[in-house]
């Protein structure tokens, strides 16, 4: 777990430097455009997080291990923290370039309802009271249709946006072009130093879960020490 | 099957009352939304069908929370589990009768919506009952499941409209959009785009068909 | 100029905040094994115990032995 | 290291039934080395269990031994974590195949409480299907004793009628297995004495029952076996021939005492 810390913050420093001194100024938005390095790397360590939720959801209910159960929960979480921040990042650098908090450009708006996907998985795991493994069953659940339904969401917004009958006032601009090579590399850092985060993150909560795990086995056997031989 | 889709209106039938909560509660959310909005005629036709398309679904979500509730009371869900019924007529079974419910309330209401919005109906009626057919399938579908999911929840009727609107917005985009084309009429900027929306709704209600019933045989498998 | 610094600032703020509140976390989970630990009490075992209707005539209940030491 | 299980003797069949049974003791149900695991608590141990054609078995054993785990399993509501069940000599998807055949009353009513005990019959009876389901609802009122109350509403009904009604709806498709967990509680003295008219006529015409109770005098009214569940493995099980009600609790106390 240490050597992983270590390699993040490395990782970080070194991006923080490549942003602040090799990245260089973008013509047409300036400084502004400086968000765009954790923005975008942000952004993709939360659909990373909704793909561990995924795959640790199905392997959950194929063969009922707790260590899947475990990662999906620590998936969901930490994909929550992301996807605030993605928010925050997006508005923020929205208000540097166009003066607008939010605009309801296709991507923003879509990370939006990632986030309350998310934040429904935590609430369902949080709020039931039935026996654990029912729990972990249904939350296991909800994770698929949830990652499965990001992708449609994602469409349906772009099909609200685009079929929109008044011309769009705010294009948010496409993200991706018009980037030079020192761009690229500074991008490219910076995701290696996200996404190092994300497992980071991910690798310590789930190591929590355990823990809760087993203070949660503590309530079923109170008075008798016959922990299964 | 049948006989699981008779048993629920009988259930539903016992006690009438509840089934007019929903309906009132679309209607108010619905003229809650003018007095806010205050729209012009000219907006209404633009904002009518989001406002009502909002109403249904949120009205939808309460009529949800109670499709699990007589198999709760007496654990009556382990007989069901007991007899030589599969899993997913289980489970369409009761999307169905979730289904009619929310369409009942959709029949009632909809004609008192266009009035409300001086909108007209009649013209549009055959495909209005298409798209709302699309969008109530889908939803009672999706929301039968997480109605199920979320049984053994505290703050259950909370956590359902949360985990299921989400969800269900495609539906939500798709069904305002559709009426809206529909309301603007053939001579209208999109009405082509109108045959997209409803394979959206269709793409979507077959995911979420097949899914719901895998996902549910899952978590009712001890 | 301000925004990048405050888009940063969010940046290092919520992940602390997030570390933060998982360390909370674990010292609540340490805890709860404390107390449970504190009130682990041997279950008694005879036959009125179990709830059986039969009385049981009174020698024959066994003497209660220790419960299992865990390893 | 757990204490090793008694050595279980080969389970005998049991006094000839009233009328000697036509079929041979054909094992309907096998439980073979049946495990199940909540997590870390370790519900059922290497259970292994033969209900067979005309026997019954009544399993004794203290709260929390895992009586209603095991009758839940062996009905096919929840999956065995280790072993498996074998019906009518097959381990193929037993669980569907046993729905059919299975009769199972467990501790709640499983009953629909807005709705009158005819409308639940003959809900049941349609759900399981093989028509006549008004006819067979009637049938198993009248042979319980709920003619009268064939109208009334389950939640108005006391904790013997609701019993009872749970008791005829999982008679309703005449099962081969019947698994009732703890049945006595709650009726009054006709109740149980319809009860046992209703088991041994099924016992006699080649139905397998299992049954968990807390009381001595039920497996000697029916001449069943005894099993005896404790901290989740079968301790003991054999025939009760011969045995009176007091040897039945003393082999219970020390079967259950060495279980600690």
């Amino acid at each position: 777990m240490i050597p992983l810390v270590i390699a993040t913050a490395a990782a970080f420093l070194v991006a923080l430097g490549a942003i602040a001194l090799y990245a260089p100024l973008e013509a047409v938005q300036g400084v502004a455009q400086k968000i765009f390095y954790i923005h975008v790397p942000l952004a993709w360590c939360a659909f990373v997080a909704v793909g561990v939720l995924l795959v640790s959801s199905l392997r959950f209910l194929r063969r009922s291990e707790p260590r899947h159960d475990r990662l999906a929960r620590a998936a969901a979480e930490v994909g929550i923290v992301f996807a605030t921040l993605v928010l925050v990042t997006g508005s923020l650098w929205g208000k540097a370039v166009w003066g607008t908090w939010w605009t309801w450009d296709g991507r923003l708006t879509s990370t939006l309802v990632l986030w309350f996907l998310l934040a429904g998985y935590v609430l369902l795991r949080s709020l039931s009271e039935g026996p654990p493994a029912r729990t972990a069953r249904a939350a296991a659940v909800l994770g698929v249709i949830a990652a499965v339904d990001i992708p449609i969401i994602h469409l349906s917004v772009q099909w609200w946006r685009t079929l929109h009958p008044d011309p769009v006032v705010l294009r948010a601009g496409d993200i991706g072009g018009g980037l030079t090579p020192r761009m690229l590399t500074t991008l490219s850092i910076s995701l290696a130093a996200f996404s190092l985060l994300l497992v980071t993150l991910i690798a310590l909560r789930r190591r929590i879960a355990e823990a809760e795990d087993e203070v949660e086995a503590l309530w079923h056997l109170p008075g008798r020490g016959d922990l299964a031989a | 099957m049948l006989a699981l889709i008779a048993k629920d209106l009988l259930l539903e039938w016992r006690h009438k009352e509840q089934l007019a909560a929903p309906a009132v509660f679309a209607l108010l959310a619905a003229t809650l939304f003018v007095f806010a909005v205050d729209p012009t005629p000219a907006e209404l036709t633009r904002l009518g069908p989001g406002a009502l398309w909002v109403s249904f679904l949120f009205a939808g979500t309460l009529g949800l929370g109670k499709v699990f509730a007589p198999e709760e009371r007496d654990d009556a869900l382990t007989a069901l589990l007991l007899a030589p019924v599969d899993r997913t007529a289980l489970f369409l079974a009761k999307a169905a009768s979730a289904a009619l419910f929310m369409g009942f309330m959709e029949a009632l209401m909809t004609p008192v919506f266009f009035a409300l919005f001086d909108l007209p109906l009649l013209p549009i009626l055959g495909r209005f009952v298409l798209v709302a057919g699309l969008a109530t399938a889908g939803f009672s579908l999706l929301g039968t499941l997480l109605g199920f999911l979320t049984s053994r929840a505290s703050a259950r009727e909370l956590l359902l409209p949360i985990l299921a609107l989400p969800l269900t917005l495609p539906l939500l985009i798709a069904a305002a959009k559709a009426t809206r084309i529909l309301l603007e009429g053939p001579a209208g900027p999109r009405f082509a785009d109108l045959h997209l929306w409803l394979t959206l709704m269709l793409a979507f209600d077959v995911v979420f068909g097949v899914l719901c019933c895998w996902g549910f045989e899952r978590v009712v498998e001890e | 100029m301000s925004f990048v610094l405050a888009a940063y600032a969010v940046l290092w703020l919520v992940i602390f905040g997030y570390l933060v509140w998982l360390a909370a976390r674990v010292r609540s989970l340490r805890e709860e094994t404390r107390s449970l630990a504190a009130d682990a009490t041997p279950w008694p075992r005879s036959a009125e115990a179990d709830g059986l209707s039969l009385p049981l005539p009174q020698e024959q209940a066994h003497p209660l032995e220790p419960p299992i030491r865990r390893r | 290291m757990a204490h090793a299980p008694a050595p279980v003797p080969p389970l005998r069949p049991a006094a000839p039934a009233p009328s000697p049974a036509a079929t041979a003791h054909v094992a309907l149900l096998e439980l073979e080395r049946v495990g199940k695991a909540f997590g870390r608590r370790v519900a059922l141990r290497d259970v292994s269990l033969v209900l067979r054609r005309g026997c019954g078995i009544a399993l004794l054993g203290p709260n929390g031994a895992g009586k209603t785990t095991l009758l839940r399993v062996a009905a096919g509501l929840m999956a065995p974590t280790s072993g498996r069940l074998v019906v009518d000599g097959s381990p193929r998807a037993a669980a569907v195949r046993l729905r059919r055949k299975v009769g199972y009353v467990g501790h709640q009513g499983l009953l629909y409480d807005t709705l009158t005990a005819r409308q639940n019959l003959a809900f049941f009876a349609r759900l399981y299907g093989a028509g006549g389901a008004e006819r067979r609802s009637r049938e198993m009122l009248r042979r319980f004793g709920l003619e009268r109350h064939a109208e009334r509403r389950v939640a108005s009904f006391s904790r013997g009628m609701r019993q009872r009604l749970a008791l005829a709806r999982a008679l309703l498709h005449a099962p081969d297995i019947l698994l009732l967990d703890e049945p006595y509680t709650g009726l009054d003295a006709e109740g149980a004495q319809l009860l046992n008219r209703e088991l041994a006529g099924l016992l006699e015409n080649g139905a397998a029952l299992l049954l968990a109770t807390h009381r001595f005098e039920v497996p000697l009214a029916l001449a069943a076996d005894v099993a005896v569940l404790a901290g989740g493995e079968l301790r003991h099980a054999g025939p009760t021939t011969g045995m009176g009600a007091h040897d039945l609790a003393s082999l219970y106390d020390r079967v259950v005492a060495c279980s600690r």
